[in-house]
């Protein structure tokens, strides 16, 4: 058992214990379950130390048969792409914990525990090596997440959660399918081995399964990003969820689509992929637009947040569908800062909500006045939200943006509309809410920041500047499994074949890449 | 030893101090951290300056630390000093300094004094951090910096909604223009695979026109933006809602100036993009016509001031775009220094007016504030562009300049040159002359403000001849300025502009001293030209009705209640009540009897048994 | 030809008794054929050389649960069949159904057993109880106990169920 | 005329079972009182029982065997559990008619 599985181990454990512990004392649950993840956290940082920079392939690997037949394997490992994501759950999860202190009042146990199963399988699904494993993960954060809506919501709680967990159970099940078909054709879920099977061209799709294996691995991780047209379940499941729940839904879950677009769908159909990128791409610009568009004029702060990432999560998918280097780096990267920064938002709306009982903007204003801590940190947050340099997004998106330049400028020059558009929104918001005279039923509502609220917002904020100045800490692991990727989808390792296999179907299409990849490399 | 980094890092740690604690520290000591950190950072320059030996062969070169690096492209950051940054360095410290000075006497009565220097010393910070960055990226991030502390300091009284709707609005309108620069920037990146100004200058001369072309257009949208011009310059007279002192420093001063510096910055690039120079040209020339008709109008004094900033800096863009690059930052500089004093004064009068603003509540104030009404006047005769003040000297030199490049530029700059000596002596008459009009005793201030603007005063009539700017540059921009050798009869062009001034100064002492009846004339004869005029021709109208009213109503109605709520929620919920309606004829099968679904149970039986022996069972 | 003999008179009876379990509209009537579809049962049981099994049947079956049927038969009072209500799909496929099964298990039966084997009395000792141990406690341990389980839930479920409400 | 076999054919067994199967599949359908329908899946079990152990002389495996020990485990099992229901059917409706008894529909 190495540190990875103690990793996924602890909160399951934590999950389990909870559950037994006697209904009436919340205060011990919320501690324990505060404990534990701030154990997880700290393991987690073993991974960074850990972590060896330069060695390809998977690290803190543990892979033994799970199951003979079919054969599906235990194989669980973190690259440069998991290692950042796994860090982002368990450095959020106490976070979570955190401000739904004094947020949640009925049953309390569960909604705790729930919380660390959260956890459990969101580390599962970025350090599973193994399609069937993957999948397992993928299904067992959809459950705490459907309760934490349905239970703990607000007035349309079931609506969301029905409307949620259908949305993402129709790409899950394309998934499925499609990992059910991968395996009749490779004899193993084992993901390392596929990949290896499908490298050395021994299993040679041809064009239309490949193309329709990566539409259905497609459509489900794109449900989850949200990718337009598939967003709406966004604002509806946000706007519902408990403050914790949105936190770890825009900030984790929605990176869950974009890590199985970078991990699955750009290595196994690297030709696919890259004939699809460009209505991929187009879409994933008109959701920029039209999601800050849609945010600029909603009256409900968490629908504009909601409506925000669709916009963020945009740029990510653009970057990633831009075939470059610094597109990926910079989808990779924004994935972490969405997550921080959309995060902190909602932890930002929930002290609000916390002290207002409402969402709605127009309940608001005059908030600096009387809370000017709040307003600052709340500033803060917009400004990172909106890419202001030496802020955490604007690394991301200058990546991105730079990348699918590389490509293609006119994607750019679309995209960055968007740059102009989120200052709109979140500046709107911010001034009606914080600004303006200070009526009196907000006044006698709005305490300043308490301590346990510094503690789950400092954290944040931090991390904002730190994202932002000293990218190196973060970066270099990211480039060199970005790299491995980027060069299993380039199209040179596509001409090439390996010896003796028989890939006609594979050879045929890359000719028109590499046309197409000289392009890019201008 | 590396010291670059202080220089900003000073304002940014006065920044901290009064940011986090501010609200604890007496007000004494919040001005002293804050004065003293700009004016440490001042000191500094002048260390780096005198140590640094000859910037013109050597420029100073900072390497900090890898900012972001992804594949092969790298960006660090580095800081730069040249001798172009060296003169802005010297301008936004030097008159930082003042200002901040001035601002500790101007705001003892505000509340939030803390927060008001905190903002004005990251301001500081970014600003510093724009002119000395080593490359283009970093000097996007003071770029977006001094835009973000325009933001707040806009909206410093935030309680008030103009304010910060104005604050809103100059970001925004920045941000625009800020994407014009981005994108610069990636095509920049693009084609020289880097953002070092040492590796990207060099290399413009070989790059395809069409290219630089692109590029430089790009930028330019990026510095009209931040500089207010045409057509994005209309947050500039909206932003004087902030606080005077922040309407000299940002607005006037330092900050809007960040578009010239830019430009000039990149003139290697502009040189070999000939479309983009004379764009550039025409800009600042419209701009300069444009704002100037309508500061002739306005009685807000500080909107004047702000009108005649946007114009002044349609001037430096025609310096620019003519090819007299170093004329344009020479304008910079003494434009720095009279127009910041020209804020100021204002300052100092509405100070001495009780908070007004309006100039037709004003007159008769040289009785009462006798130096604010002296060192108005040097300003005034300066921007004006009296002989031997500063802004002859700049002015002329751009004017010089766009005369050699086409002779109907220099007409219109001298005409505007007129007009800007008229209004600008016409708000000095309406303040200073006649009887006061207003509410309350009006007062001298005290000599905290009074003596930044001395100094300030000083350096608006000497400056020209202290810093003579394109000498300094000279060698530094690759092509001959015209202004340098002098157009056929040099003298006689610069008679003709003094004597627009001069004629400006005149017709306005005539016609709001001796003959007060003729603005009234002149307004009624010229009727709808002049309602256009004084309603800024109603840009901001139709910029709300063009722009953003569609863009907002199409985006609530349009995207969200139709294509949102409708169109996909649609197809979604759609999808869902037909499976229910497909569920509920099925459902008739259920019919809750056990009997029948014994029945189901064997006719799916003797299916499944049909099946497997037509399949036949080995 | 004994073993022949011995089949026709018990198959004859057990499903005359199945025919009459189904066709009493009382249920007692039905529940004392049904022992005695199980009697016959248990000597076929022993034809086929299961001794072990055959005891069990009269046992358990004929035994404990029909003795339990009776029980709950005469418990509810249970009369006459009330033949309220009716299910159009039983009434209408139940009988086509019916002999669609028997007719394709028939034709299995003829289909795969063209020739069957015959089975002589005697011929398979594997049904003793020693045998039947001897598996039940070695290869089939584990199911055996997991069984255990399974009649400790059902006791308790029957007792849950049929408790009195406590309220 | 065939000659009478010294023993019985497997097919007999085989037949006898799927009678007595469909005899009490066809209580199943056709009979409304709760008991009387247990009583014919008790049948049914039985009729199965018959071909496991038909098949385990024929194979000359035990393995048929242990399974109807099951069945009868599991039979007795489900008797008990099946009988409780329905008392408790009885308690909550006073009806024994299979007919009345649909709560899942509505």
């Amino acid at each position: 058992m190495n540190l990875l599985e103690i990793l996924i181990a602890v909160p399951a454990a934590g999950f389990l214990v909870t559950l037994l512990m006697p209904r009436a004392q919340e205060q011990f649950v919320k501690l324990f379950t505060l404990g534990v993840s701030l154990l997880v956290f700290a393991l987690s940082l073993g991974l960074v130390t850990g972590y060896e920079s330069g060695k390809t392939g998977q690290q803190f690997v543990h892979n033994v048969v799970w199951i003979s037949n079919p054969d599906i394997h235990w194989h669980v490992g973190i690259d440069g792409l998991s290692l950042w994501l796994i860090i982002l759950s368990t450095f959020l999860t106490p976070i979570a914990i955190l401000i739904s202190w004094s947020y949640i009042k009925k049953q309390v146990k569960e909604f705790f525990a729930f919380l660390l199963l959260l956890e459990f399988g969101l580390i599962g699904v970025f350090a599973a090596w193994d399609l069937f494993l993957f999948y397992t993960f993928w299904e067992v954060v959809l459950v705490p997440m459907y309760f934490l809506i349905g239970i703990w919501g607000h007035d349309r709680r079931i609506y969301a959660a029905v409307k949620f967990f259908l949305y993402t159970m129709v790409g899950s099940v394309l998934m499925l399918a499609a990992i059910i078909y991968v395996y009749t054709l490779a004899g193993t879920f084992d993901y390392a081995t596929i990949l290896e099977l499908f490298r050395s061209g021994r299993i040679a799709l041809n064009h239309t399964q490949e193309t329709l294996l990566f539409l259905a691995f497609f459509l489900a991780f794109a449900i989850k990003v949200p990718l337009f047209p598939l967003h709406t379940w966004l604002p509806d499941a946000h706007v519902e969820a408990p403050t914790a729940g949105s936190l770890m839904l825009a900030s984790v879950m929605l990176k869950m689509g974009t890590y199985g677009l970078v991990r699955f769908c750009l290595p196994m159909f690297p030709i696919a992929a890259r004939e699809n990128a460009g209505w991929i791409n187009v879409l994933a610009i008109i959701g920029i637009i039209y999601g800050a568009l849609v945010a600029m004029v909603q009256p409900n702060m968490k629908k504009l947040v909601a409506y925000s990432s669709v916009s963020h999560l945009g740029f990510v998918v653009l970057g990633i569908f831009s075939f470059t280097q610094m597109g990926l780096d910079g989808a990779v990267y924004q994935m972490l800062n969405h997550g921080i920064s959309t995060g902190a938002l909602f932890v930002l709306v929930g002290f609000l909500y916390e002290r207002r009982h409402s969402l709605a903007i127009k309940d608001f204003g005059g908030v600096a006045t009387a809370a000017p801590w709040l307003a600052i940190t709340f500033l803060i947050t917009t400004l990172a939200s909106i890419g202001l340099p030496m802020l955490n997004n604007f690394v991301g998106e200058f990546l991105i943006l730079q990348g699918a330049a590389q490509a293609k400028f006119a994607w750019t020059a679309f995209a960055a509309v968007g740059v102009i558009l989120s200052a709109c929104y979140m500046l709107w918001m911010y001034q009606r809410v914080f600004f303006g005279p200070l009526s009196d039923d907000v006044k006698h509502h709005m305490p300043e920041l308490n301590m346990r609220e510094w503690a789950c917002i400092v954290p944040l904020i931090v991390m904002m500047v730190w994202m932002g100045m000293r990218t190196q800490t973060f970066l270099p692991a990211v480039s060199e499994t970005t790299a491995q990727i980027l060069e299993r989808t380039s199209p040179a390792a596509m001409v090439v074949p390996a010896a003796g296999s028989p890939a006609v179907a594979v050879a045929l299409p890359s000719v028109e890449i590499a046309k197409g990849g000289d392009q890019n490399a201008r | 030893m590396r010291t670059l980094w202080i220089i900003p890092a000073l304002p940014f740690v006065g920044f901290l101090i009064n940011g986090i604690f501010g609200r604890k520290l007496s007000k004494a000591l919040v001005s002293l951290i804050a004065v003293l950190s700009v004016v440490l950072s001042f000191a500094m320059v002048m260390k780096v300056f005198l140590e640094a030996g000859n910037l013109a062969t050597s420029p100073v070169h900072e390497h900090y630390f890898t900012w972001i690096k992804s594949g092969g492209f790298s960006i660090g950051w580095d800081y730069a000093v040249d001798k172009l940054t060296m003169i802005m360095l010297m301008v936004v410290t030097g008159i930082g300094s003042l200002i901040h000075i001035y601002a500790t006497g101007y705001m003892e009565h505000e509340e939030g004094y803390y927060r008001f220097f905190a903002y004005l010393n990251l301001f500081m910070f970014f600003m510093l951090n724009l002119v000395l960055a080593g490359n283009y990226l970093l000097l996007f991030v003071g770029w977006e910096g001094v835009g973000l502390c325009s933001y707040l300091l806009i909206g410093f009284y935030f309680v008030k909604d103009s304010a910060t709707t104005a604050g809103n609005k100059a970001f925004i309108v920045n941000r625009v223009g800020d994407f014009g620069f981005s994108l610069a920037m990636f095509l920049i990146a693009i084609t020289f695979g880097s953002l070092d100004f040492t590796k990207v200058m060099p290399a413009a001369a070989g790059k395809p026109t069409a290219t630089l072309t692109t590029i430089a257009l790009l930028l330019i949208v990026g510095a009209c933006g931040k500089s207010a011009q045409f057509p994005l310059y209309v947050w500039l007279p909206d932003a004087m809602e902030g606080p005077t002192p922040v309407s000299a420093l940002i607005h006037a001063a330092t900050m809007v100036t960040a578009g010239v510096y830019m430009c000039t910055r990149s003139a290697p690039i502009f040189i070999h993009a000939p479309v983009a120079m004379d764009t550039i040209a025409m800009i600042g020339l419209f701009t300069a016509v444009f704002a100037a008709t309508i500061g002739l109008t306005q009685y807000d004094i500080k909107k004047v001031f702000a009108y005649s900033t946007v114009s002044q800096l349609g001037y430096m863009f025609l310096g620019v775009g003519v090819g007299a690059f170093s004329a344009g930052v020479w304008h910079l500089m003494t434009h720095a220094f009279f127009k910041a004093l020209l804020f100021l004064g204002a300052g100092s009068v509405i100070h001495a007016c009780h908070g007004e603003q309006d100039m037709r509540h004003m007159g008769g104030l040289k009785k009462y504030a006798p130096w604010t009404c002296l060192v108005l006047a040097c300003a005034s005769l300066a921007i004006a562009g009296f002989p031997f003040t500063s802004g002859f000297f700049s002015k002329d030199a751009i004017l010089g300049a766009a005369y050699a490049h086409a002779p109907w530029m220099y007409w219109v700059g001298v005409v505007t040159a007129g007009m800007t000596a008229f209004y600008v002596w016409r708000a000095f008459w309406m303040t200073f002359w006649g009887d006061y009009k207003g509410h309350g005793h009006p007062h001298e201030s005290s000599w905290v403000m009074l003596g930044p603007l001395v100094v300030l005063a000083v350096l608006s009539i000497a400056g020209g001849f202290l810093f003579n700017v394109p000498e300094i540059l000279s060698g530094m921009f690759p092509i001959k300025e015209a202004a340098e050798n002098g157009g056929p009869g040099e003298a006689v062009l610069t008679g003709i502009s003094v004597a627009f001034g001069l004629a400006g100064v005149g017709l306005s002492y005539l016609m709001y001293v001796v003959n007060k009846d003729i603005p009234e004339k002149i307004t009624s004869a010229l009727g709808g030209i002049y309602t256009l005029v004084y309603n800024k021709y109603f840009v901001d109208e139709a910029y709300d009705a063009a722009i953003v009213r569609p863009l907002i109503q199409g985006s609530e109605s349009a995207l969200w209640k139709i294509v949102d709520a409708g169109v996909i929620d649609g197809v979604v919920n759609g999808a869902g009540t037909q499976s229910q309606g497909l569920g509920s004829m099925l459902r008739l099968l259920q019919s809750g009897n056990i009997r029948s679904y014994a029945t189901w149970v064997v006719i799916g039986a003797v299916v499944v048994i049909v099946a497997i022996g037509v399949g036949g069972v080995k | 030809m004994i073993d022949l003999l011995f089949f026709g008179i018990f198959a004859a009876v057990a499903v005359l008794c199945a025919i009459n379990v189904v066709v009493q509209r009382h249920p007692i009537s039905s529940a004392l054929s049904l022992v005695g579809v199980m009697a016959s049962l248990a000597v076929l049981y022993l034809l086929l050389g299961g001794e072990f099994i055959a005891m069990a049947q009269i046992i358990v079956y004929a035994g404990a649960v029909m003795v339990l049927f009776i029980f709950v038969i005469m418990l509810l009072n249970a009369g006459l069949e009330v033949r309220r209500g009716r299910s159009w799909m039983a009434t209408l496929f139940g009988a086509p159904a019916l002999l669609g099964l028997l007719g394709v298990l028939a034709c299995l039966l003829v289909r795969w057993f063209p020739d069957s084997p015959i089975i002589k009395f005697g011929d398979f000792p594997g049904g003793t109880t020693k045998e039947i141990g001897m598996a039940l406690f070695t290869d089939y341990l584990l199911p055996f106990e997991v069984t255990s389980v399974l009649i400790l839930i059902a006791i308790l479920g029957a007792v849950v169920l049929a408790r009195k409400e406590l309220d | 005329m065939p000659p009478i076999p010294n023993g019985v054919p497997m097919s007999f067994y085989l037949g006898l079972s799927a009678i007595l199967f469909v005899i009490g599949v066809a209580g199943f359908i056709f009979r409304r009182n709760i008991i009387t329908v247990f009583m014919c899946i008790e049948l049914m079990l039985n009729a199965v029982n018959l071909s496991f152990v038909t098949f385990a002389n024929h194979h000359k495996q035990v393995a048929g065997h242990i399974f109807t020990f099951f069945v009868m485990v599991v039979a007795a099992a489900e008797a008990a559990v099946g009988l409780a229901i329905i008392l408790t059917v009885f308690k909550n409706r006073t009806t024994l008619n299979i007919d009345e008894v649909d709560s899942l529909k509505n």
